[in-house]
């Protein structure tokens, strides 16, 4: 059982740089994703723990222990890879027992076969094992990988996006299957994604890589409601969520928010108020999830910020109404069953309490009014 | 571990071999045979993949490296190898040695690999040899001597080599050890041996100076006139007598085409780009026409071939080559003329008298019994016959290691013994030694070729090298065929080219470097 | 593709057959006159009494199967030798990244362009001096000329083609490097390998000029040896043939057990076959 | 640098400098390791250098007048160089040598392709011959002149006996200075035109269907699919195949060899066969060895560019 630290972590090929310093702590048993669109970096960082490929600059250590320059066969790590990586020449039996058949992990076979069957019934992939991965689905070729990952107890599972290439369906299955999994397992796994539902139901915590950079790293509610950039924040959420530039506006001693050229409706919340005041800021970058925006379509020019409907994507369930307001659209949440036709008038209202503050200059994080996902900080 | 698989492989061929052909459809039995043949090759060769790595990398002593003289006949050798303290001469002093020979196709060889049983019974030492034909040996040849590396101990060589190969120092001259009584049997009888042939093999080293001079380089086996040999058939069905002058050479080749349907024709002679060509036939004719191919000029050797003699008989010769010769004349070696001859191809040959002996012997050809032997023709009216002579000698590696068991080997082979039996029983001719020309039953069996012996008296006394010795032998004659060929082919006439090839090879004679 | 009026197939299938006549009548002539008498070589065409004289004239002496054998030592000697250095380097042109990499990879594969005369003339002196010339060894070596780059340029493309993520998976399965290569890498580039060796193995085979002139008496192969069977005091044709025959029917039935890696063979791995 | 609102900044400062101290401590990876590579090289880099060797000796003795001839050698600067240079017969040889590969090498691509092409069909013939066809790539040159000796000879050749036959009776092939290229060509495309076809086919076979089924619709002509489409798409293989025949023809000696060791006369004296006579047959190898070394950086150099110029076509063919 490992914590596992990587600290200023610089990763290069040839001009091209991977991993720029970057400094994570694992705690043991920790559930640990890493978060980030493709070519981030996620999986140069799995290999550097794996020891899959060397940092020119930083150390990796496990259980404080630096590893940099130990092999892979000696770190005692588990990997599940984005491809599977089967040995195409071994039977399924062959490539989940092929741990335990290695010097370093070496099992009586006795032994090896009873753990075999025990992880490939876990998998439900018992009935294949003597088959060959050619001749296996994805979905299976993803429990062989993984069984070869689980016949071995490591001090850790690094698991590379291992449900990227499963239909949606199964994908959700696993999801769940992998929650339960890593709670009787209680062993430290780091598992990459670039899919925000994965992280956020699966990570104790996720860190969010962007260009080989840290953008965040927390809590799945630090994330998604404190997130520390404005790349976080667009990163999570389905429909994106809505940055607008707002000014401040000070009447006496209200302080109103400038939104879309409408300065009466939008008070700031006390809390961010005196963050601003410290940094004196001019102007903000102000967060809505679309699920913080209500719109009516009756006139209440009062209290609602007046827009058009732009386009109407209904999705089953729900919908995304897209809005038309100075010069700029913003997403909402409505009822698949609304009748919005295009123009049609609507009014807006803006939840400020919900609303995520970005410094403008800096886009970064200011500061949250609500008190969902726990205490603000401010 | 190889020897037993060589013996699977021979059974394996003898049991197909031994198989009756019952039908007679070629296909049918080819095809067979052929998937036998697979079948045998797809199981030999994992046989020797598994055999392969453990045979070292152990040079010639494979039995398949060198085909080496039937094991059997070598039995254990003697005790007694270091030569004896007295000087008295001992054929079993170096029993138990083994020496590498290496050979040129052609019958003296043959008649060597013959009696080898007898000589490793006889001395105790064993022979290992190998044959390469004549148009790769002397390349073989000069690459294994520059290897100066002992191997081989004893080789096959013309007279014309030596004249390189002894300034090269590849070759250990030989009269030392004719002078030691304890190396050099008693009735050896050197003086046997005829003085015209054993000069071919003298020379003092100086470019340009005659053979017969300094001291002895090698030991000759059998020497080789050039003459004409003709089918009997061939004349008569025309009604015609051996021709007399070069020009009536011509003209009755010419008359012979076709003489014996399809392919024959009339005069066979060599056509090579290689030396080989123009010692024969050619260097005869050329010889006899009064040209010289160098002389001496203040010091420095100085090509003639450009001399209007010169020019001359190679206009002629070409025209023979042309008017009579075979078709293909440029791939023509001495083997191609000969089995022409004996398969009925050529009505005659212009080339080494014993073509004579090697197809016209019982059942040695088709055209065996058919064939005469007449002197070269002559170039000027008149003048007394002479040939080109070419001998064929045994000489010593003069890196080897094993120089007195390889003297034994060539005292051996040009001893009267062999030389005889050679003459009387295989094809050694012509011999070297003289007890052998008075020999009954060897003139009896010369007496079979007609015209064979007269011919031979007739010519011998003008018969001799008629090359001028010099380093650059090889060099002069291989541009010389070149330039024959050229001329025959009709690309350049004989005029520019000869002159062309007296400046070449000037060139090549003043890089001679005598220090 | 293109139109398929009677006509034109007619006309295309025969130019197909006057071609397929060009490449095979050669060798189907030199079979036939291998079971011909050298009685009837200068009379008769087709039309002859089939014998096994030659075959038996070639097996009678130990001689023939002596080059024979020569052939196969130095053949399978050089092959094996490639496979040993060329296997890692190849592996190592595929999966590393170093500088000269492509230049290196040039280099092998210029061998294959190398006038062979070029080599033998300075080698010639070498192998004397050294005591390389006319042994199997020295063949061997200089064969590499020949073989290593097949072995290399071919395996150099299977290599890439498997992808790294696998040896990975070996690395953290607690196998170290090596093994990974033995146990997991091998055996997925074996039909390479085989193709590839075999391949050399053919044209190492089938080589002249080495062997010609860096052996001597010693070490004769088929290809030199088969020169001497035109020449003879009597030319032996059928002799020659049979020779001929029998040192052209291994390649042969190599080429039909590789016939898929064929073309990354000959073009040494620069076509994916 | 998780930070959480403002007050994470001061952690995170912390953080870093403790990182900092930390990067001092980076282990050297270790050198077992970090030469791995070049460790599984090296034998093959031994081996490239004993072979290379060879290379720079004859260099050096393209300076000397090295000869078997005689026992010792001297330094003679760049005479053999211009002796050479000087000497007709060495620009004979070179046009010799130019004259095969051309015509081989441009033979065989024409033949290779088209029957390539007949062989693409999906005919019985067609998949018949697809195997046979490459035996004759699979002969050894000196051997396949040997068999094409033994069918033209004049005693005892078929194709003599056809041709006489037919009243032809002074055709003789390499011993005519008019017919002696015809016929080494003739042997040389007899053996390497197969390698051709197997590469131009591979790729024919290799070909998408899809650009071909438009074209078709297009109502295209077959040659003009072919010189449009086709022919662009299989270049990368048109490249190799030419590579390798014009290298490895513009050094071919085995057939040559073994017809007419050159002749007749000088007419098939190439650049290997003159440095063949040179060096064994005249014994000097300080003369011979110019000949080789020019054969030898031009086709370095040429085989450079090839290879350069079809890993662009390459690229250019898959990339589209």
């Amino acid at each position: 059982m490992a914590d596992i630290a990587l600290k200023q972590v610089t990763k290069k090929y040839k001009q091209h740089t991977a991993l720029n310093g970057v400094s994570i702590d694992i705690k043991d048993k920790e559930f640990f994703v890493i978060f980030g669109p493709a070519g981030a970096g996620k999986t140069t960082l799995l290999n550097v723990i794996a020891g899959i490929a060397v940092p020119e600059e930083g150390v990796v250590t496990m259980n404080g222990k630096v590893v940099n320059s130990i092999e892979p066969e000696d770190r005692n790590v588990a990997m599940v890879f984005e491809n599977y990586a089967l040995y195409p020449h071994m039977s399924v039996f062959d490539n989940i027992a092929s741990p335990l058949r290695s010097p370093r992990y070496r099992q009586p076979e006795s032994k090896i076969k009873e753990e075999v069957h025990r992880v490939a019934k876990i998998l439900r992939i018992d009935w294949l094992l003597q088959r060959l991965p050619s001749e296996l689905s994805n979905g299976q070729r993803q429990r062989v990988s993984l069984g070869r990952a689980l016949v071995r107890s490591p001090e850790v599972f690094l698991m590379d996006e291992p449900l990227t290439h499963l239909d949606a369906k199964l994908r959700h299955q696993m999801r769940a299957e992998f929650k339960e999994m890593q709670a009787n397992l209680n062993t430290t796994t780091i598992y990459v994604t670039h899919d925000y539902l994965e992280a956020l139901s699966l990570g104790d915590r996720i860190a969010v890589l962007n260009e080989g950079r840290i953008e965040q790293i927390g809590t799945p509610d630090d994330i998604y409601y404190r997130p520390a950039t404005e790349f976080v924040a667009e990163a999570f959420g389905e429909p994106e969520i809505n940055l607008l530039t707002a000014g401040i506006v000070r009447k006496g001693g209200e302080w109103y928010l400038n939104l879309l050229g409408d300065s009466d409706h939008f008070t700031v919340p006390r809390q961010v108020k005196s963050v601003i005041e410290e940094l004196q800021l001019e102007n903000v970058r102000v967060g809505f999830r679309p699920k913080d925006i209500k719109y009516s379509f009756t006139d209440d020019s009062a209290s609602m910020l007046r827009a058009a409907v732009y386009s109407f994507e209904p999705l089953g369930s729900k919908a995304i109404l897209t809005a038309h307001a100075g010069g700029q659209l913003i997403r909402l949440i409505a009822p698949a069953d609304l009748e919005a036709r295009p123009d049609r008038p609507i009014y807006l209202k803006f939840n400020v309490d919900e609303a995520i503050f970005f410094d403008e200059r800096t886009r970064r994080f200011i500061a949250r009014a609500g008190e969902k996902g726990g205490r603000f900080v401010g | 571990m190889a020897a037993q698989y060589l013996g699977s492989v021979y059974n394996g061929w003898s049991k197909i071999v031994a198989k009756p052909q019952r039908d007679n459809g070629v296909s049918s039995v080819k095809k067979r045979y052929a998937m036998k043949t697979i079948v045998l090759l797809v199981v030999t060769a994992l046989l020797v993949f598994t055999s392969a790595c453990s045979s070292g990398k152990s040079g010639g002593s494979e039995p398949g490296a060198t085909a080496s003289g039937s094991p059997e006949s070598s039995q254990a050798p003697g005790s007694e190898s270091a030569s004896p303290a007295n000087g008295s001469f001992d054929w079993k002093q170096y029993s138990g040695q083994e020496i590498d020979v290496l050979l040129n196709q052609h019958p003296y060889a043959e008649a060597i690999i013959a009696r080898l049983p007898e000589f490793e019974k006889l001395t105790g030492i064993k022979v290992k040899y190998s044959i390469t034909p004549e148009e790769n040996y002397f390349d073989k040849l000069t690459t294994a001597l520059n290897a100066r590396n002992g191997n081989p101990d004893v080789f096959m060589t013309g007279s014309y080599q030596l004249w390189e190969y002894a300034p090269a120092e590849y070759v250990q001259e030989l009269d030392s050890f004719l002078k030691d009584p304890s190396k050099t049997s008693p009735d050896y009888d050197l003086n046997d041996i005829y003085k015209g042939i054993l000069d071919g093999d003298r020379w003092d080293l100086v470019p340009g100076h005659p053979v017969g001079t300094g001291s002895l380089w090698a030991l000759p086996l059998g020497f080789e006139t050039n003459v004409l040999v003709y089918n009997k058939r061939a004349l008569d069905s025309i009604g015609a007598q051996p021709p007399k002058t070069f020009d009536e050479l011509i003209a009755l080749g010419e008359k012979l085409n076709g003489w014996n349907g399809d392919g024959s024709y009339g005069v066979a002679v060599r056509g090579t780009r290689s030396w080989a060509t123009i010692h024969p036939g050619y260097m005869t004719a050329f010889s006899m026409s009064g040209a010289k191919d160098f002389e001496i000029q203040d010091g420095k050797l100085v090509s003639k071939v450009d001399s209007p003699e010169a020019i001359e008989i190679t206009k002629k010769f070409a025209e023979l080559v042309k008017k009579a010769g075979p078709k293909d004349w440029t791939n023509y070696t001495w083997y191609q003329a000969s089995s022409d001859l004996g398969a009925g191809k050529a009505a005659i040959a212009f080339d080494a008298d014993i073509f004579a002996i090697f197809q016209g012997s019982k059942g040695a050809s088709k055209e065996a019994g058919n064939l005469g032997t007449a002197p070269p023709p002559i170039v000027k009216e008149g003048q007394a016959v002479g040939a080109n002579e070419w001998i064929w000698s045994i000489a010593m590696n003069n890196a080897s290691k094993k120089k007195d068991a390889a003297w034994l080997f060539m005292q051996y082979f040009t001893g009267k013994e062999h030389t005889l039996w050679g003459a009387t029983q295989a094809s050694v001719f012509n011999p070297i030694r003289a007890s052998v020309w008075e020999n009954p039953d060897f003139l009896k069996r010369i007496a079979e070729f007609p015209g064979y012996e007269d011919t031979f008296k007739a010519i011998i006394d003008n018969t001799s090298i008629k090359f001028t010795p010099q380093p650059e032998f090889f060099n002069t004659t291989t541009e010389w065929a070149a330039a024959l060929q050229d001329i025959v082919t009709g690309k350049s006439d004989a005029e520019t080219r000869m002159k062309q090839l007296a400046k070449d090879i000037n060139k090549r004679v003043e890089r001679i470097r005598t220090e | 593709m293109g139109n398929t009026n009677p006509f034109s197939k007619l006309l295309k299938n025969a130019a197909l057959l006057l071609y397929a006549l060009f490449a095979l009548f050669p060798l189907f002539w030199m079979i036939l006159i291998s079971f011909k008498h050298d009685r009837e070589m200068f009379n008769t065409v087709f039309l002859f009494h089939p014998t096994l004289e030659n075959y038996k004239v070639l097996f009678s002496s130990n001689e023939y199967i002596g080059y024979f054998l020569n052939n196969v030592y130095v053949s399978v000697g050089a092959v094996l030798v490639s496979i040993v250095v060329g296997v890692p380097a190849a592996y190592a042109l595929a999966r590393f990244d170093f500088k000269g990499k492509e230049n290196l990879a040039f280099t092998f594969l210029s061998f294959r362009f190398a006038p062979e005369l070029l080599v033998i003339l300075p080698l010639f002196l070498i192998y004397q001096k050294i005591g390389l010339y006319d042994t199997y060894f020295g063949l061997i070596w200089v064969y590499q000329l020949i073989s290593l780059p097949f072995i290399i340029w071919i395996l150099r493309g299977y290599f890439e083609d498997i992808s790294p993520e696998v040896e990975h998976a070996g690395r953290v399965d607690g196998y170290s490097w090596w093994r990974v290569f033995l146990k997991i890498i091998m055996p997925l580039i074996k039909p390479g390998l085989v193709a590839a060796a075999l391949l050399s193995f053919i044209f190492v085979w089938n080589n002249f000029t080495f062997a010609l002139l860096l052996a001597g008496q010693g070490v004769i192969t088929t290809t030199v040896a088969s020169l001497k069977y035109i020449s003879s005091d009597t030319v032996h044709y059928g002799q020659m043939a049979a020779a001929v025959t029998i040192s052209a029917l291994p390649e042969v039935i190599l080429a039909l057990l590789i016939q898929k890696h064929l073309v990354r063979g000959l073009s040494m791995g620069a076509v994916k076959g | 640098m998780s930070s959480i609102g403002k007050s994470g900044e001061t952690v995170q400062i912390a953080d870093l400098a403790k990182d900092r101290m930390d990067t001092y401590r980076v282990p050297p990876i270790p050198f077992m390791r970090k030469a791995r590579p070049y460790l599984i090289l090296a034998p093959a880099l031994l081996l490239t250098i004993g072979i290379l060797i060879p290379f720079f000796i004859s260099i050096y003795y393209s300076f000397t007048n090295y000869s078997f001839k005689y026992k010792d050698y001297s330094f003679v600067g760049l005479e053999n160089w211009t002796l050479m240079l000087k000497d007709p017969s060495f620009w004979h040889s070179v046009w010799v040598t130019g004259q095969y590969a051309i015509f081989s090498t441009g033979a065989e691509m024409l033949l290779g392709i088209g029957v390539a092409l007949l062989l693409n069909q999906e005919t019985r013939l067609a998949k018949a011959l697809r195997m046979v066809l490459i035996f004759p790539l699979m002969i050894a040159p000196v051997i396949a002149t040997l068999i094409w000796q033994l069918m033209t000879n004049n005693s005892v050749g078929v194709i003599a006996h056809f041709l006489r036959s037919v009243g032809i009776d002074n055709f003789v092939w390499g011993a005519d200075p008019k017919t002696a290229m015809f016929s080494v060509v003739l042997i040389d495309v007899w053996v390497y035109t197969p390698f051709v076809i197997v590469l131009v086919l591979a790729g024919l076979r290799s070909l998408p269907k899809a650009p071909f089924e438009s074209a078709m619709v297009d109502g295209g002509s077959a040659w003009f699919t072919f010189k449009t489409l086709t022919l662009p798409m299989i270049k990368p293989l048109l490249v190799i195949a030419l590579l390798f025949r014009t290298m490895i023809s513009l050094q071919e000696f085995s057939i040559i060899f073994a017809l007419t060791r050159g002749g007749p006369g000088d007419t098939l004296m190439s650049l290997s066969l003159t440095a063949y006579n040179e060096a064994f047959t005249y014994k000097e190898l300080g003369t011979a060895l110019p000949y080789m070394l020019i054969l030898w950086i031009f086709v370095y150099i040429v085989s450079h560019y090839m290879i350069r110029y079809w890993s662009r076509a390459q690229k250019n063919a898959s990339g589209s």
